[in-house]
């Protein structure tokens, strides 16, 4: 089914990201900040729960079986999210360019032939709105109103995670269905509306696109070939559960 | 004169404001008392935050985040209360960072497993609600205002540790052998928590008569004990304390010696956690310094917030 | 300077020790110190108003109103609620029944 | 080392319920954009936060609280000579009068 296709990326994706920068909160650079970034954190992992209760209904499984039960090479989250968060340039950098596809991806959803999906994103684009407010307004303070430092960090950080936020929209088998039953316009449309409003704000942030060599492209992920970050991830995030998958937490 | 108007508003229940006269020990005991307040909040973050990673279910996890993040939120209110008197939010967490100001002694003290942090959640933020709660009818408007909104979100806390703690509890036989063990470790802690008897505390009298401090250590304690000794019983837990008895006519519960050298052995920095829970929170710092330095560069300087 | 061109602050005023400041208008004046004193008339008159803010209104920064769905699921996050984990009591009682029937 | 200090602004919340806006606090912020992020999250996580405004501590201005007394009499004894406030009023009057005309 084409539908579980891309509601199960699209739970992973979030999934995974909200873990990731979960591991900020308590730790961020300004209180102010560390707050924020961990009300993203949150929605991410409520639009995952969201997205598994949908599929309950194809799988049968809970949230948590579906979650919390898989290994590395059932996960199609693309290659990107998984990645440990590094400096708070690589977060942010990868903040944006993510939630920026996000945005994008739920605006197109809110017309989707799959009802709950569209009732979905109906519902969350107002928070995901938000979400690209914050990163839009970081990236540009830290890279053109910041200093010449934290202006080269950004750089290298949007070189780092470019390459592989193209994995987003790795195409997947079930692509032309998607389409063809007017569930989801294809990631091939939502990835030139992702250049165009990227290219925005990297303008006002005063950074440059790099240049893309092949072997960089984060893909791979929307087919189960993950990172050796992923599975290390995903032991910790079951280390209780695994305890007694059968038991209520 | 101007003592004892201030003295006197103090005692008609009116709140002292950020602008009104008042005597420099008030300002410095105030600004002791909510800047380690706010060091327990952001220190306070790091023992559970450590299993935001590892929470069991989709609710618990969101539910241990906006926790964590609560306690953030609770720092950044303090601190900036404390600013209101003088003293700036850096300098406050300079001083946190080179050991000169103190955090509540209970963070010093790993969470071990997933039932640590229930328990932290349910009993520890009950400590500090009953704590806060005196403190919140204090005589610094700021404070006050800010433990007000605290409060609110602590309340959030104690539900969601509470029925953590009871799911646990009624769970399966490892579920409730792991929570038990939880209890064992943290009841000390937690008695030490409301600090010595007052007999020992040296700040007491003053702070009381200007409503800095609105209760006793042994009175907080004896509340904490009266609310939650019945509600663990209910669930067939025990305490690791054989003296612990209520006294038949007076209903105090009376405990048995929580080794008050330990208080002060960790709280000189001999604890389990002390030296983790300062290098974990200079790395932050330093981690983040880039990312200050940016914002720093545009800006003007600094007021001191009104209120 | 230009007198005739008054601009506006907004006012905020504590009615009483320990509470919050409140919005309660705005006046037209040509600076900060004669904005206080319009305010103290205009606001000050009815109750005992003891302290009193007036800001620019040009420096006020306002989240503008289209960006109101940004609030709007603040309020549905039951997880950080009380409200979810209020049904403990029925948890208890059905383990103190099963605790009765292992012990007969 | 020069600690990095960086400015505060002041935050008032609008709820659902009530209709003004009230002062919650502040956050340290570089820019105004940023405090509003900010502010949302710290004082608009939760519950019935309809709109925000931030202000810069520094564009705030005080009424002191040595002139709390200028209030109190205010409650009891209505006017108060405020020295060039006779001059000023006309204006304000010419002032509105002239706006008065423009829209008209």
């Amino acid at each position: 089914m084409a539908i579980q296709n891309l509601l199960l990326r699209m739970a992973d994706d979030a999934l995974i990201i909200g873990h990731r920068n979960s591991e900020w909160t308590g730790l961020g650079p300004i209180l102010e900040e560390d707050i924020a970034f961990s009300s993203i954190a949150q929605d991410k992992i409520g639009h995952s729960l969201a997205l598994f209760t949908m599929l309950q209904e194809f799988t049968g499984l809970t949230p948590e079986q579906a979650a919390f039960s898989r290994n590395a090479q059932d996960y199609t989250n693309c290659q990107l999210v998984e990645y440990p968060i590094g400096g708070y340039d690589f977060s942010l950098m990868r903040h944006f360019l993510f939630d920026t596809a996000e945005l994008l991806r739920y605006q197109l959803l809110r017309d989707s032939s799959f009802e709950p999906l569209a009732k979905l994103a109906k519902k969350v684009v107002g928070e995901i709105k938000y979400h690209v407010f914050h990163a839009n307004t970081w990236v540009v303070q830290l890279s053109a109103q910041g200093t010449e430092e934290s202006h080269s960090i950004m750089q290298q950080a949007l070189n780092t995670c470019y390459p592989l936020a193209l994995g987003i929209f790795e195409p997947s088998k079930v692509e032309q269905e998607l389409v063809d039953t007017n569930i989801f316009l294809g990631e091939k449309h939502l990835q030139n509306l992702w250049q165009d409003s990227i290219k925005e704000t990297l303008q006002k942030a005063g950074l440059i696109l790099p240049s893309l060599t092949d072997e960089t492209v984060g893909y791979g992920g929307r087919y189960g070939y993950h990172t050796e970050y992923l599975q290390p991830l995903l032991d910790e995030m079951t280390e209780v559960y695994r305890l007694d998958p059968t038991a209520e937490w | 004169e101007r003592l004892a108007e201030f003295e006197a508003k103090i005692l008609r229940g009116e709140k002292i404001e950020p602008h009104d006269w008042m005597p420099k020990e008030y300002r410095r005991q105030l600004i002791r008392m909510i800047e380690q307040h706010a060091h327990s909040e952001i220190i306070g973050a790091l023992p559970e935050g450590t299993w935001i990673t590892r929470a069991p279910s989709f609710k618990r996890k969101m539910a241990l985040m906006a926790k964590v993040q609560d306690e953030s939120g609770h720092c950044q209110l303090l601190y900036n209360a404390a600013e209101t008197l003088g003293k700036s939010r850096e300098a406050m967490i300079n001083d946190l960072l080179i050991g000169k100001s103190k955090y509540s002694n209970v963070f010093n003290y790993p969470a071990k497993t997933w039932a640590d942090t229930a328990v932290i959640a349910w009993l520890i933020d009950a400590s500090a609600i009953v704590n806060q709660v005196a403190n919140s009818k204090g005589s610094y408007g700021p404070y006050c205002r800010a433990l007000e909104r605290i409060c609110q979100e602590e309340s959030f806390h104690l539900r969601y540790g509470y029925h953590n703690v009871v799911t646990l509890a009624t769970g399966t036989p490892l579920q409730r052998e792991m929570v038990q063990e939880a209890l064992n470790r943290w009841w000390r802690p937690i008695m030490h928590f409301f600090g010595p008897p007052d007999t020992v505390s040296e700040h007491g009298a003053i702070l009381m008569k200007w409503k800095v401090k609105m209760a006793s250590n042994d009175d907080m304690r004896q509340s904490f004990l009266k609310q939650y000794l019945p509600k663990i019983f209910e669930l067939g837990l025990t305490v690791p304390d054989i003296d612990l008895h209520q006294d038949a006519e007076t209903k105090q519960w009376i405990i048995g010696d929580p080794d008050w050298d330990e208080f002060f052995r960790v709280i000189n920095g001999d604890g389990p956690c002390n030296a983790e829970r300062l290098a974990v929170r200079r790395t932050a710092e330093e981690n983040g310094a880039w990312v200050r330095r940016a914002l720093k560069k545009n800006t003007h300087a600094y007021t001191v917030p009104l209120s | 300077e230009e007198l005739d061109q008054f601009q506006t602050f907004e006012v905020f005023c504590r009615e009483k020790t320990g509470a919050h400041h409140v919005h309660v208008g705005s006046v037209h004046a040509p600076s900060p110190e004669i904005a206080l004193s319009f305010a103290k008339e205009q606001y000050g008159r009815r109750g005992k108003v003891l302290n009193m803010w007036v800001v620019k209104t040009a420096d006020v920064y306002v989240m503008d109103e289209q960006d109101a769905d940004m609030f709007e699921t603040a309020g549905e996050k039951g997880y950080r609620d009380v409200v979810d984990y209020a049904r403990v009591r029925d948890r208890i009682d059905a383990f103190k029944q099963k605790q009765q029937t292992i012990l007969e």
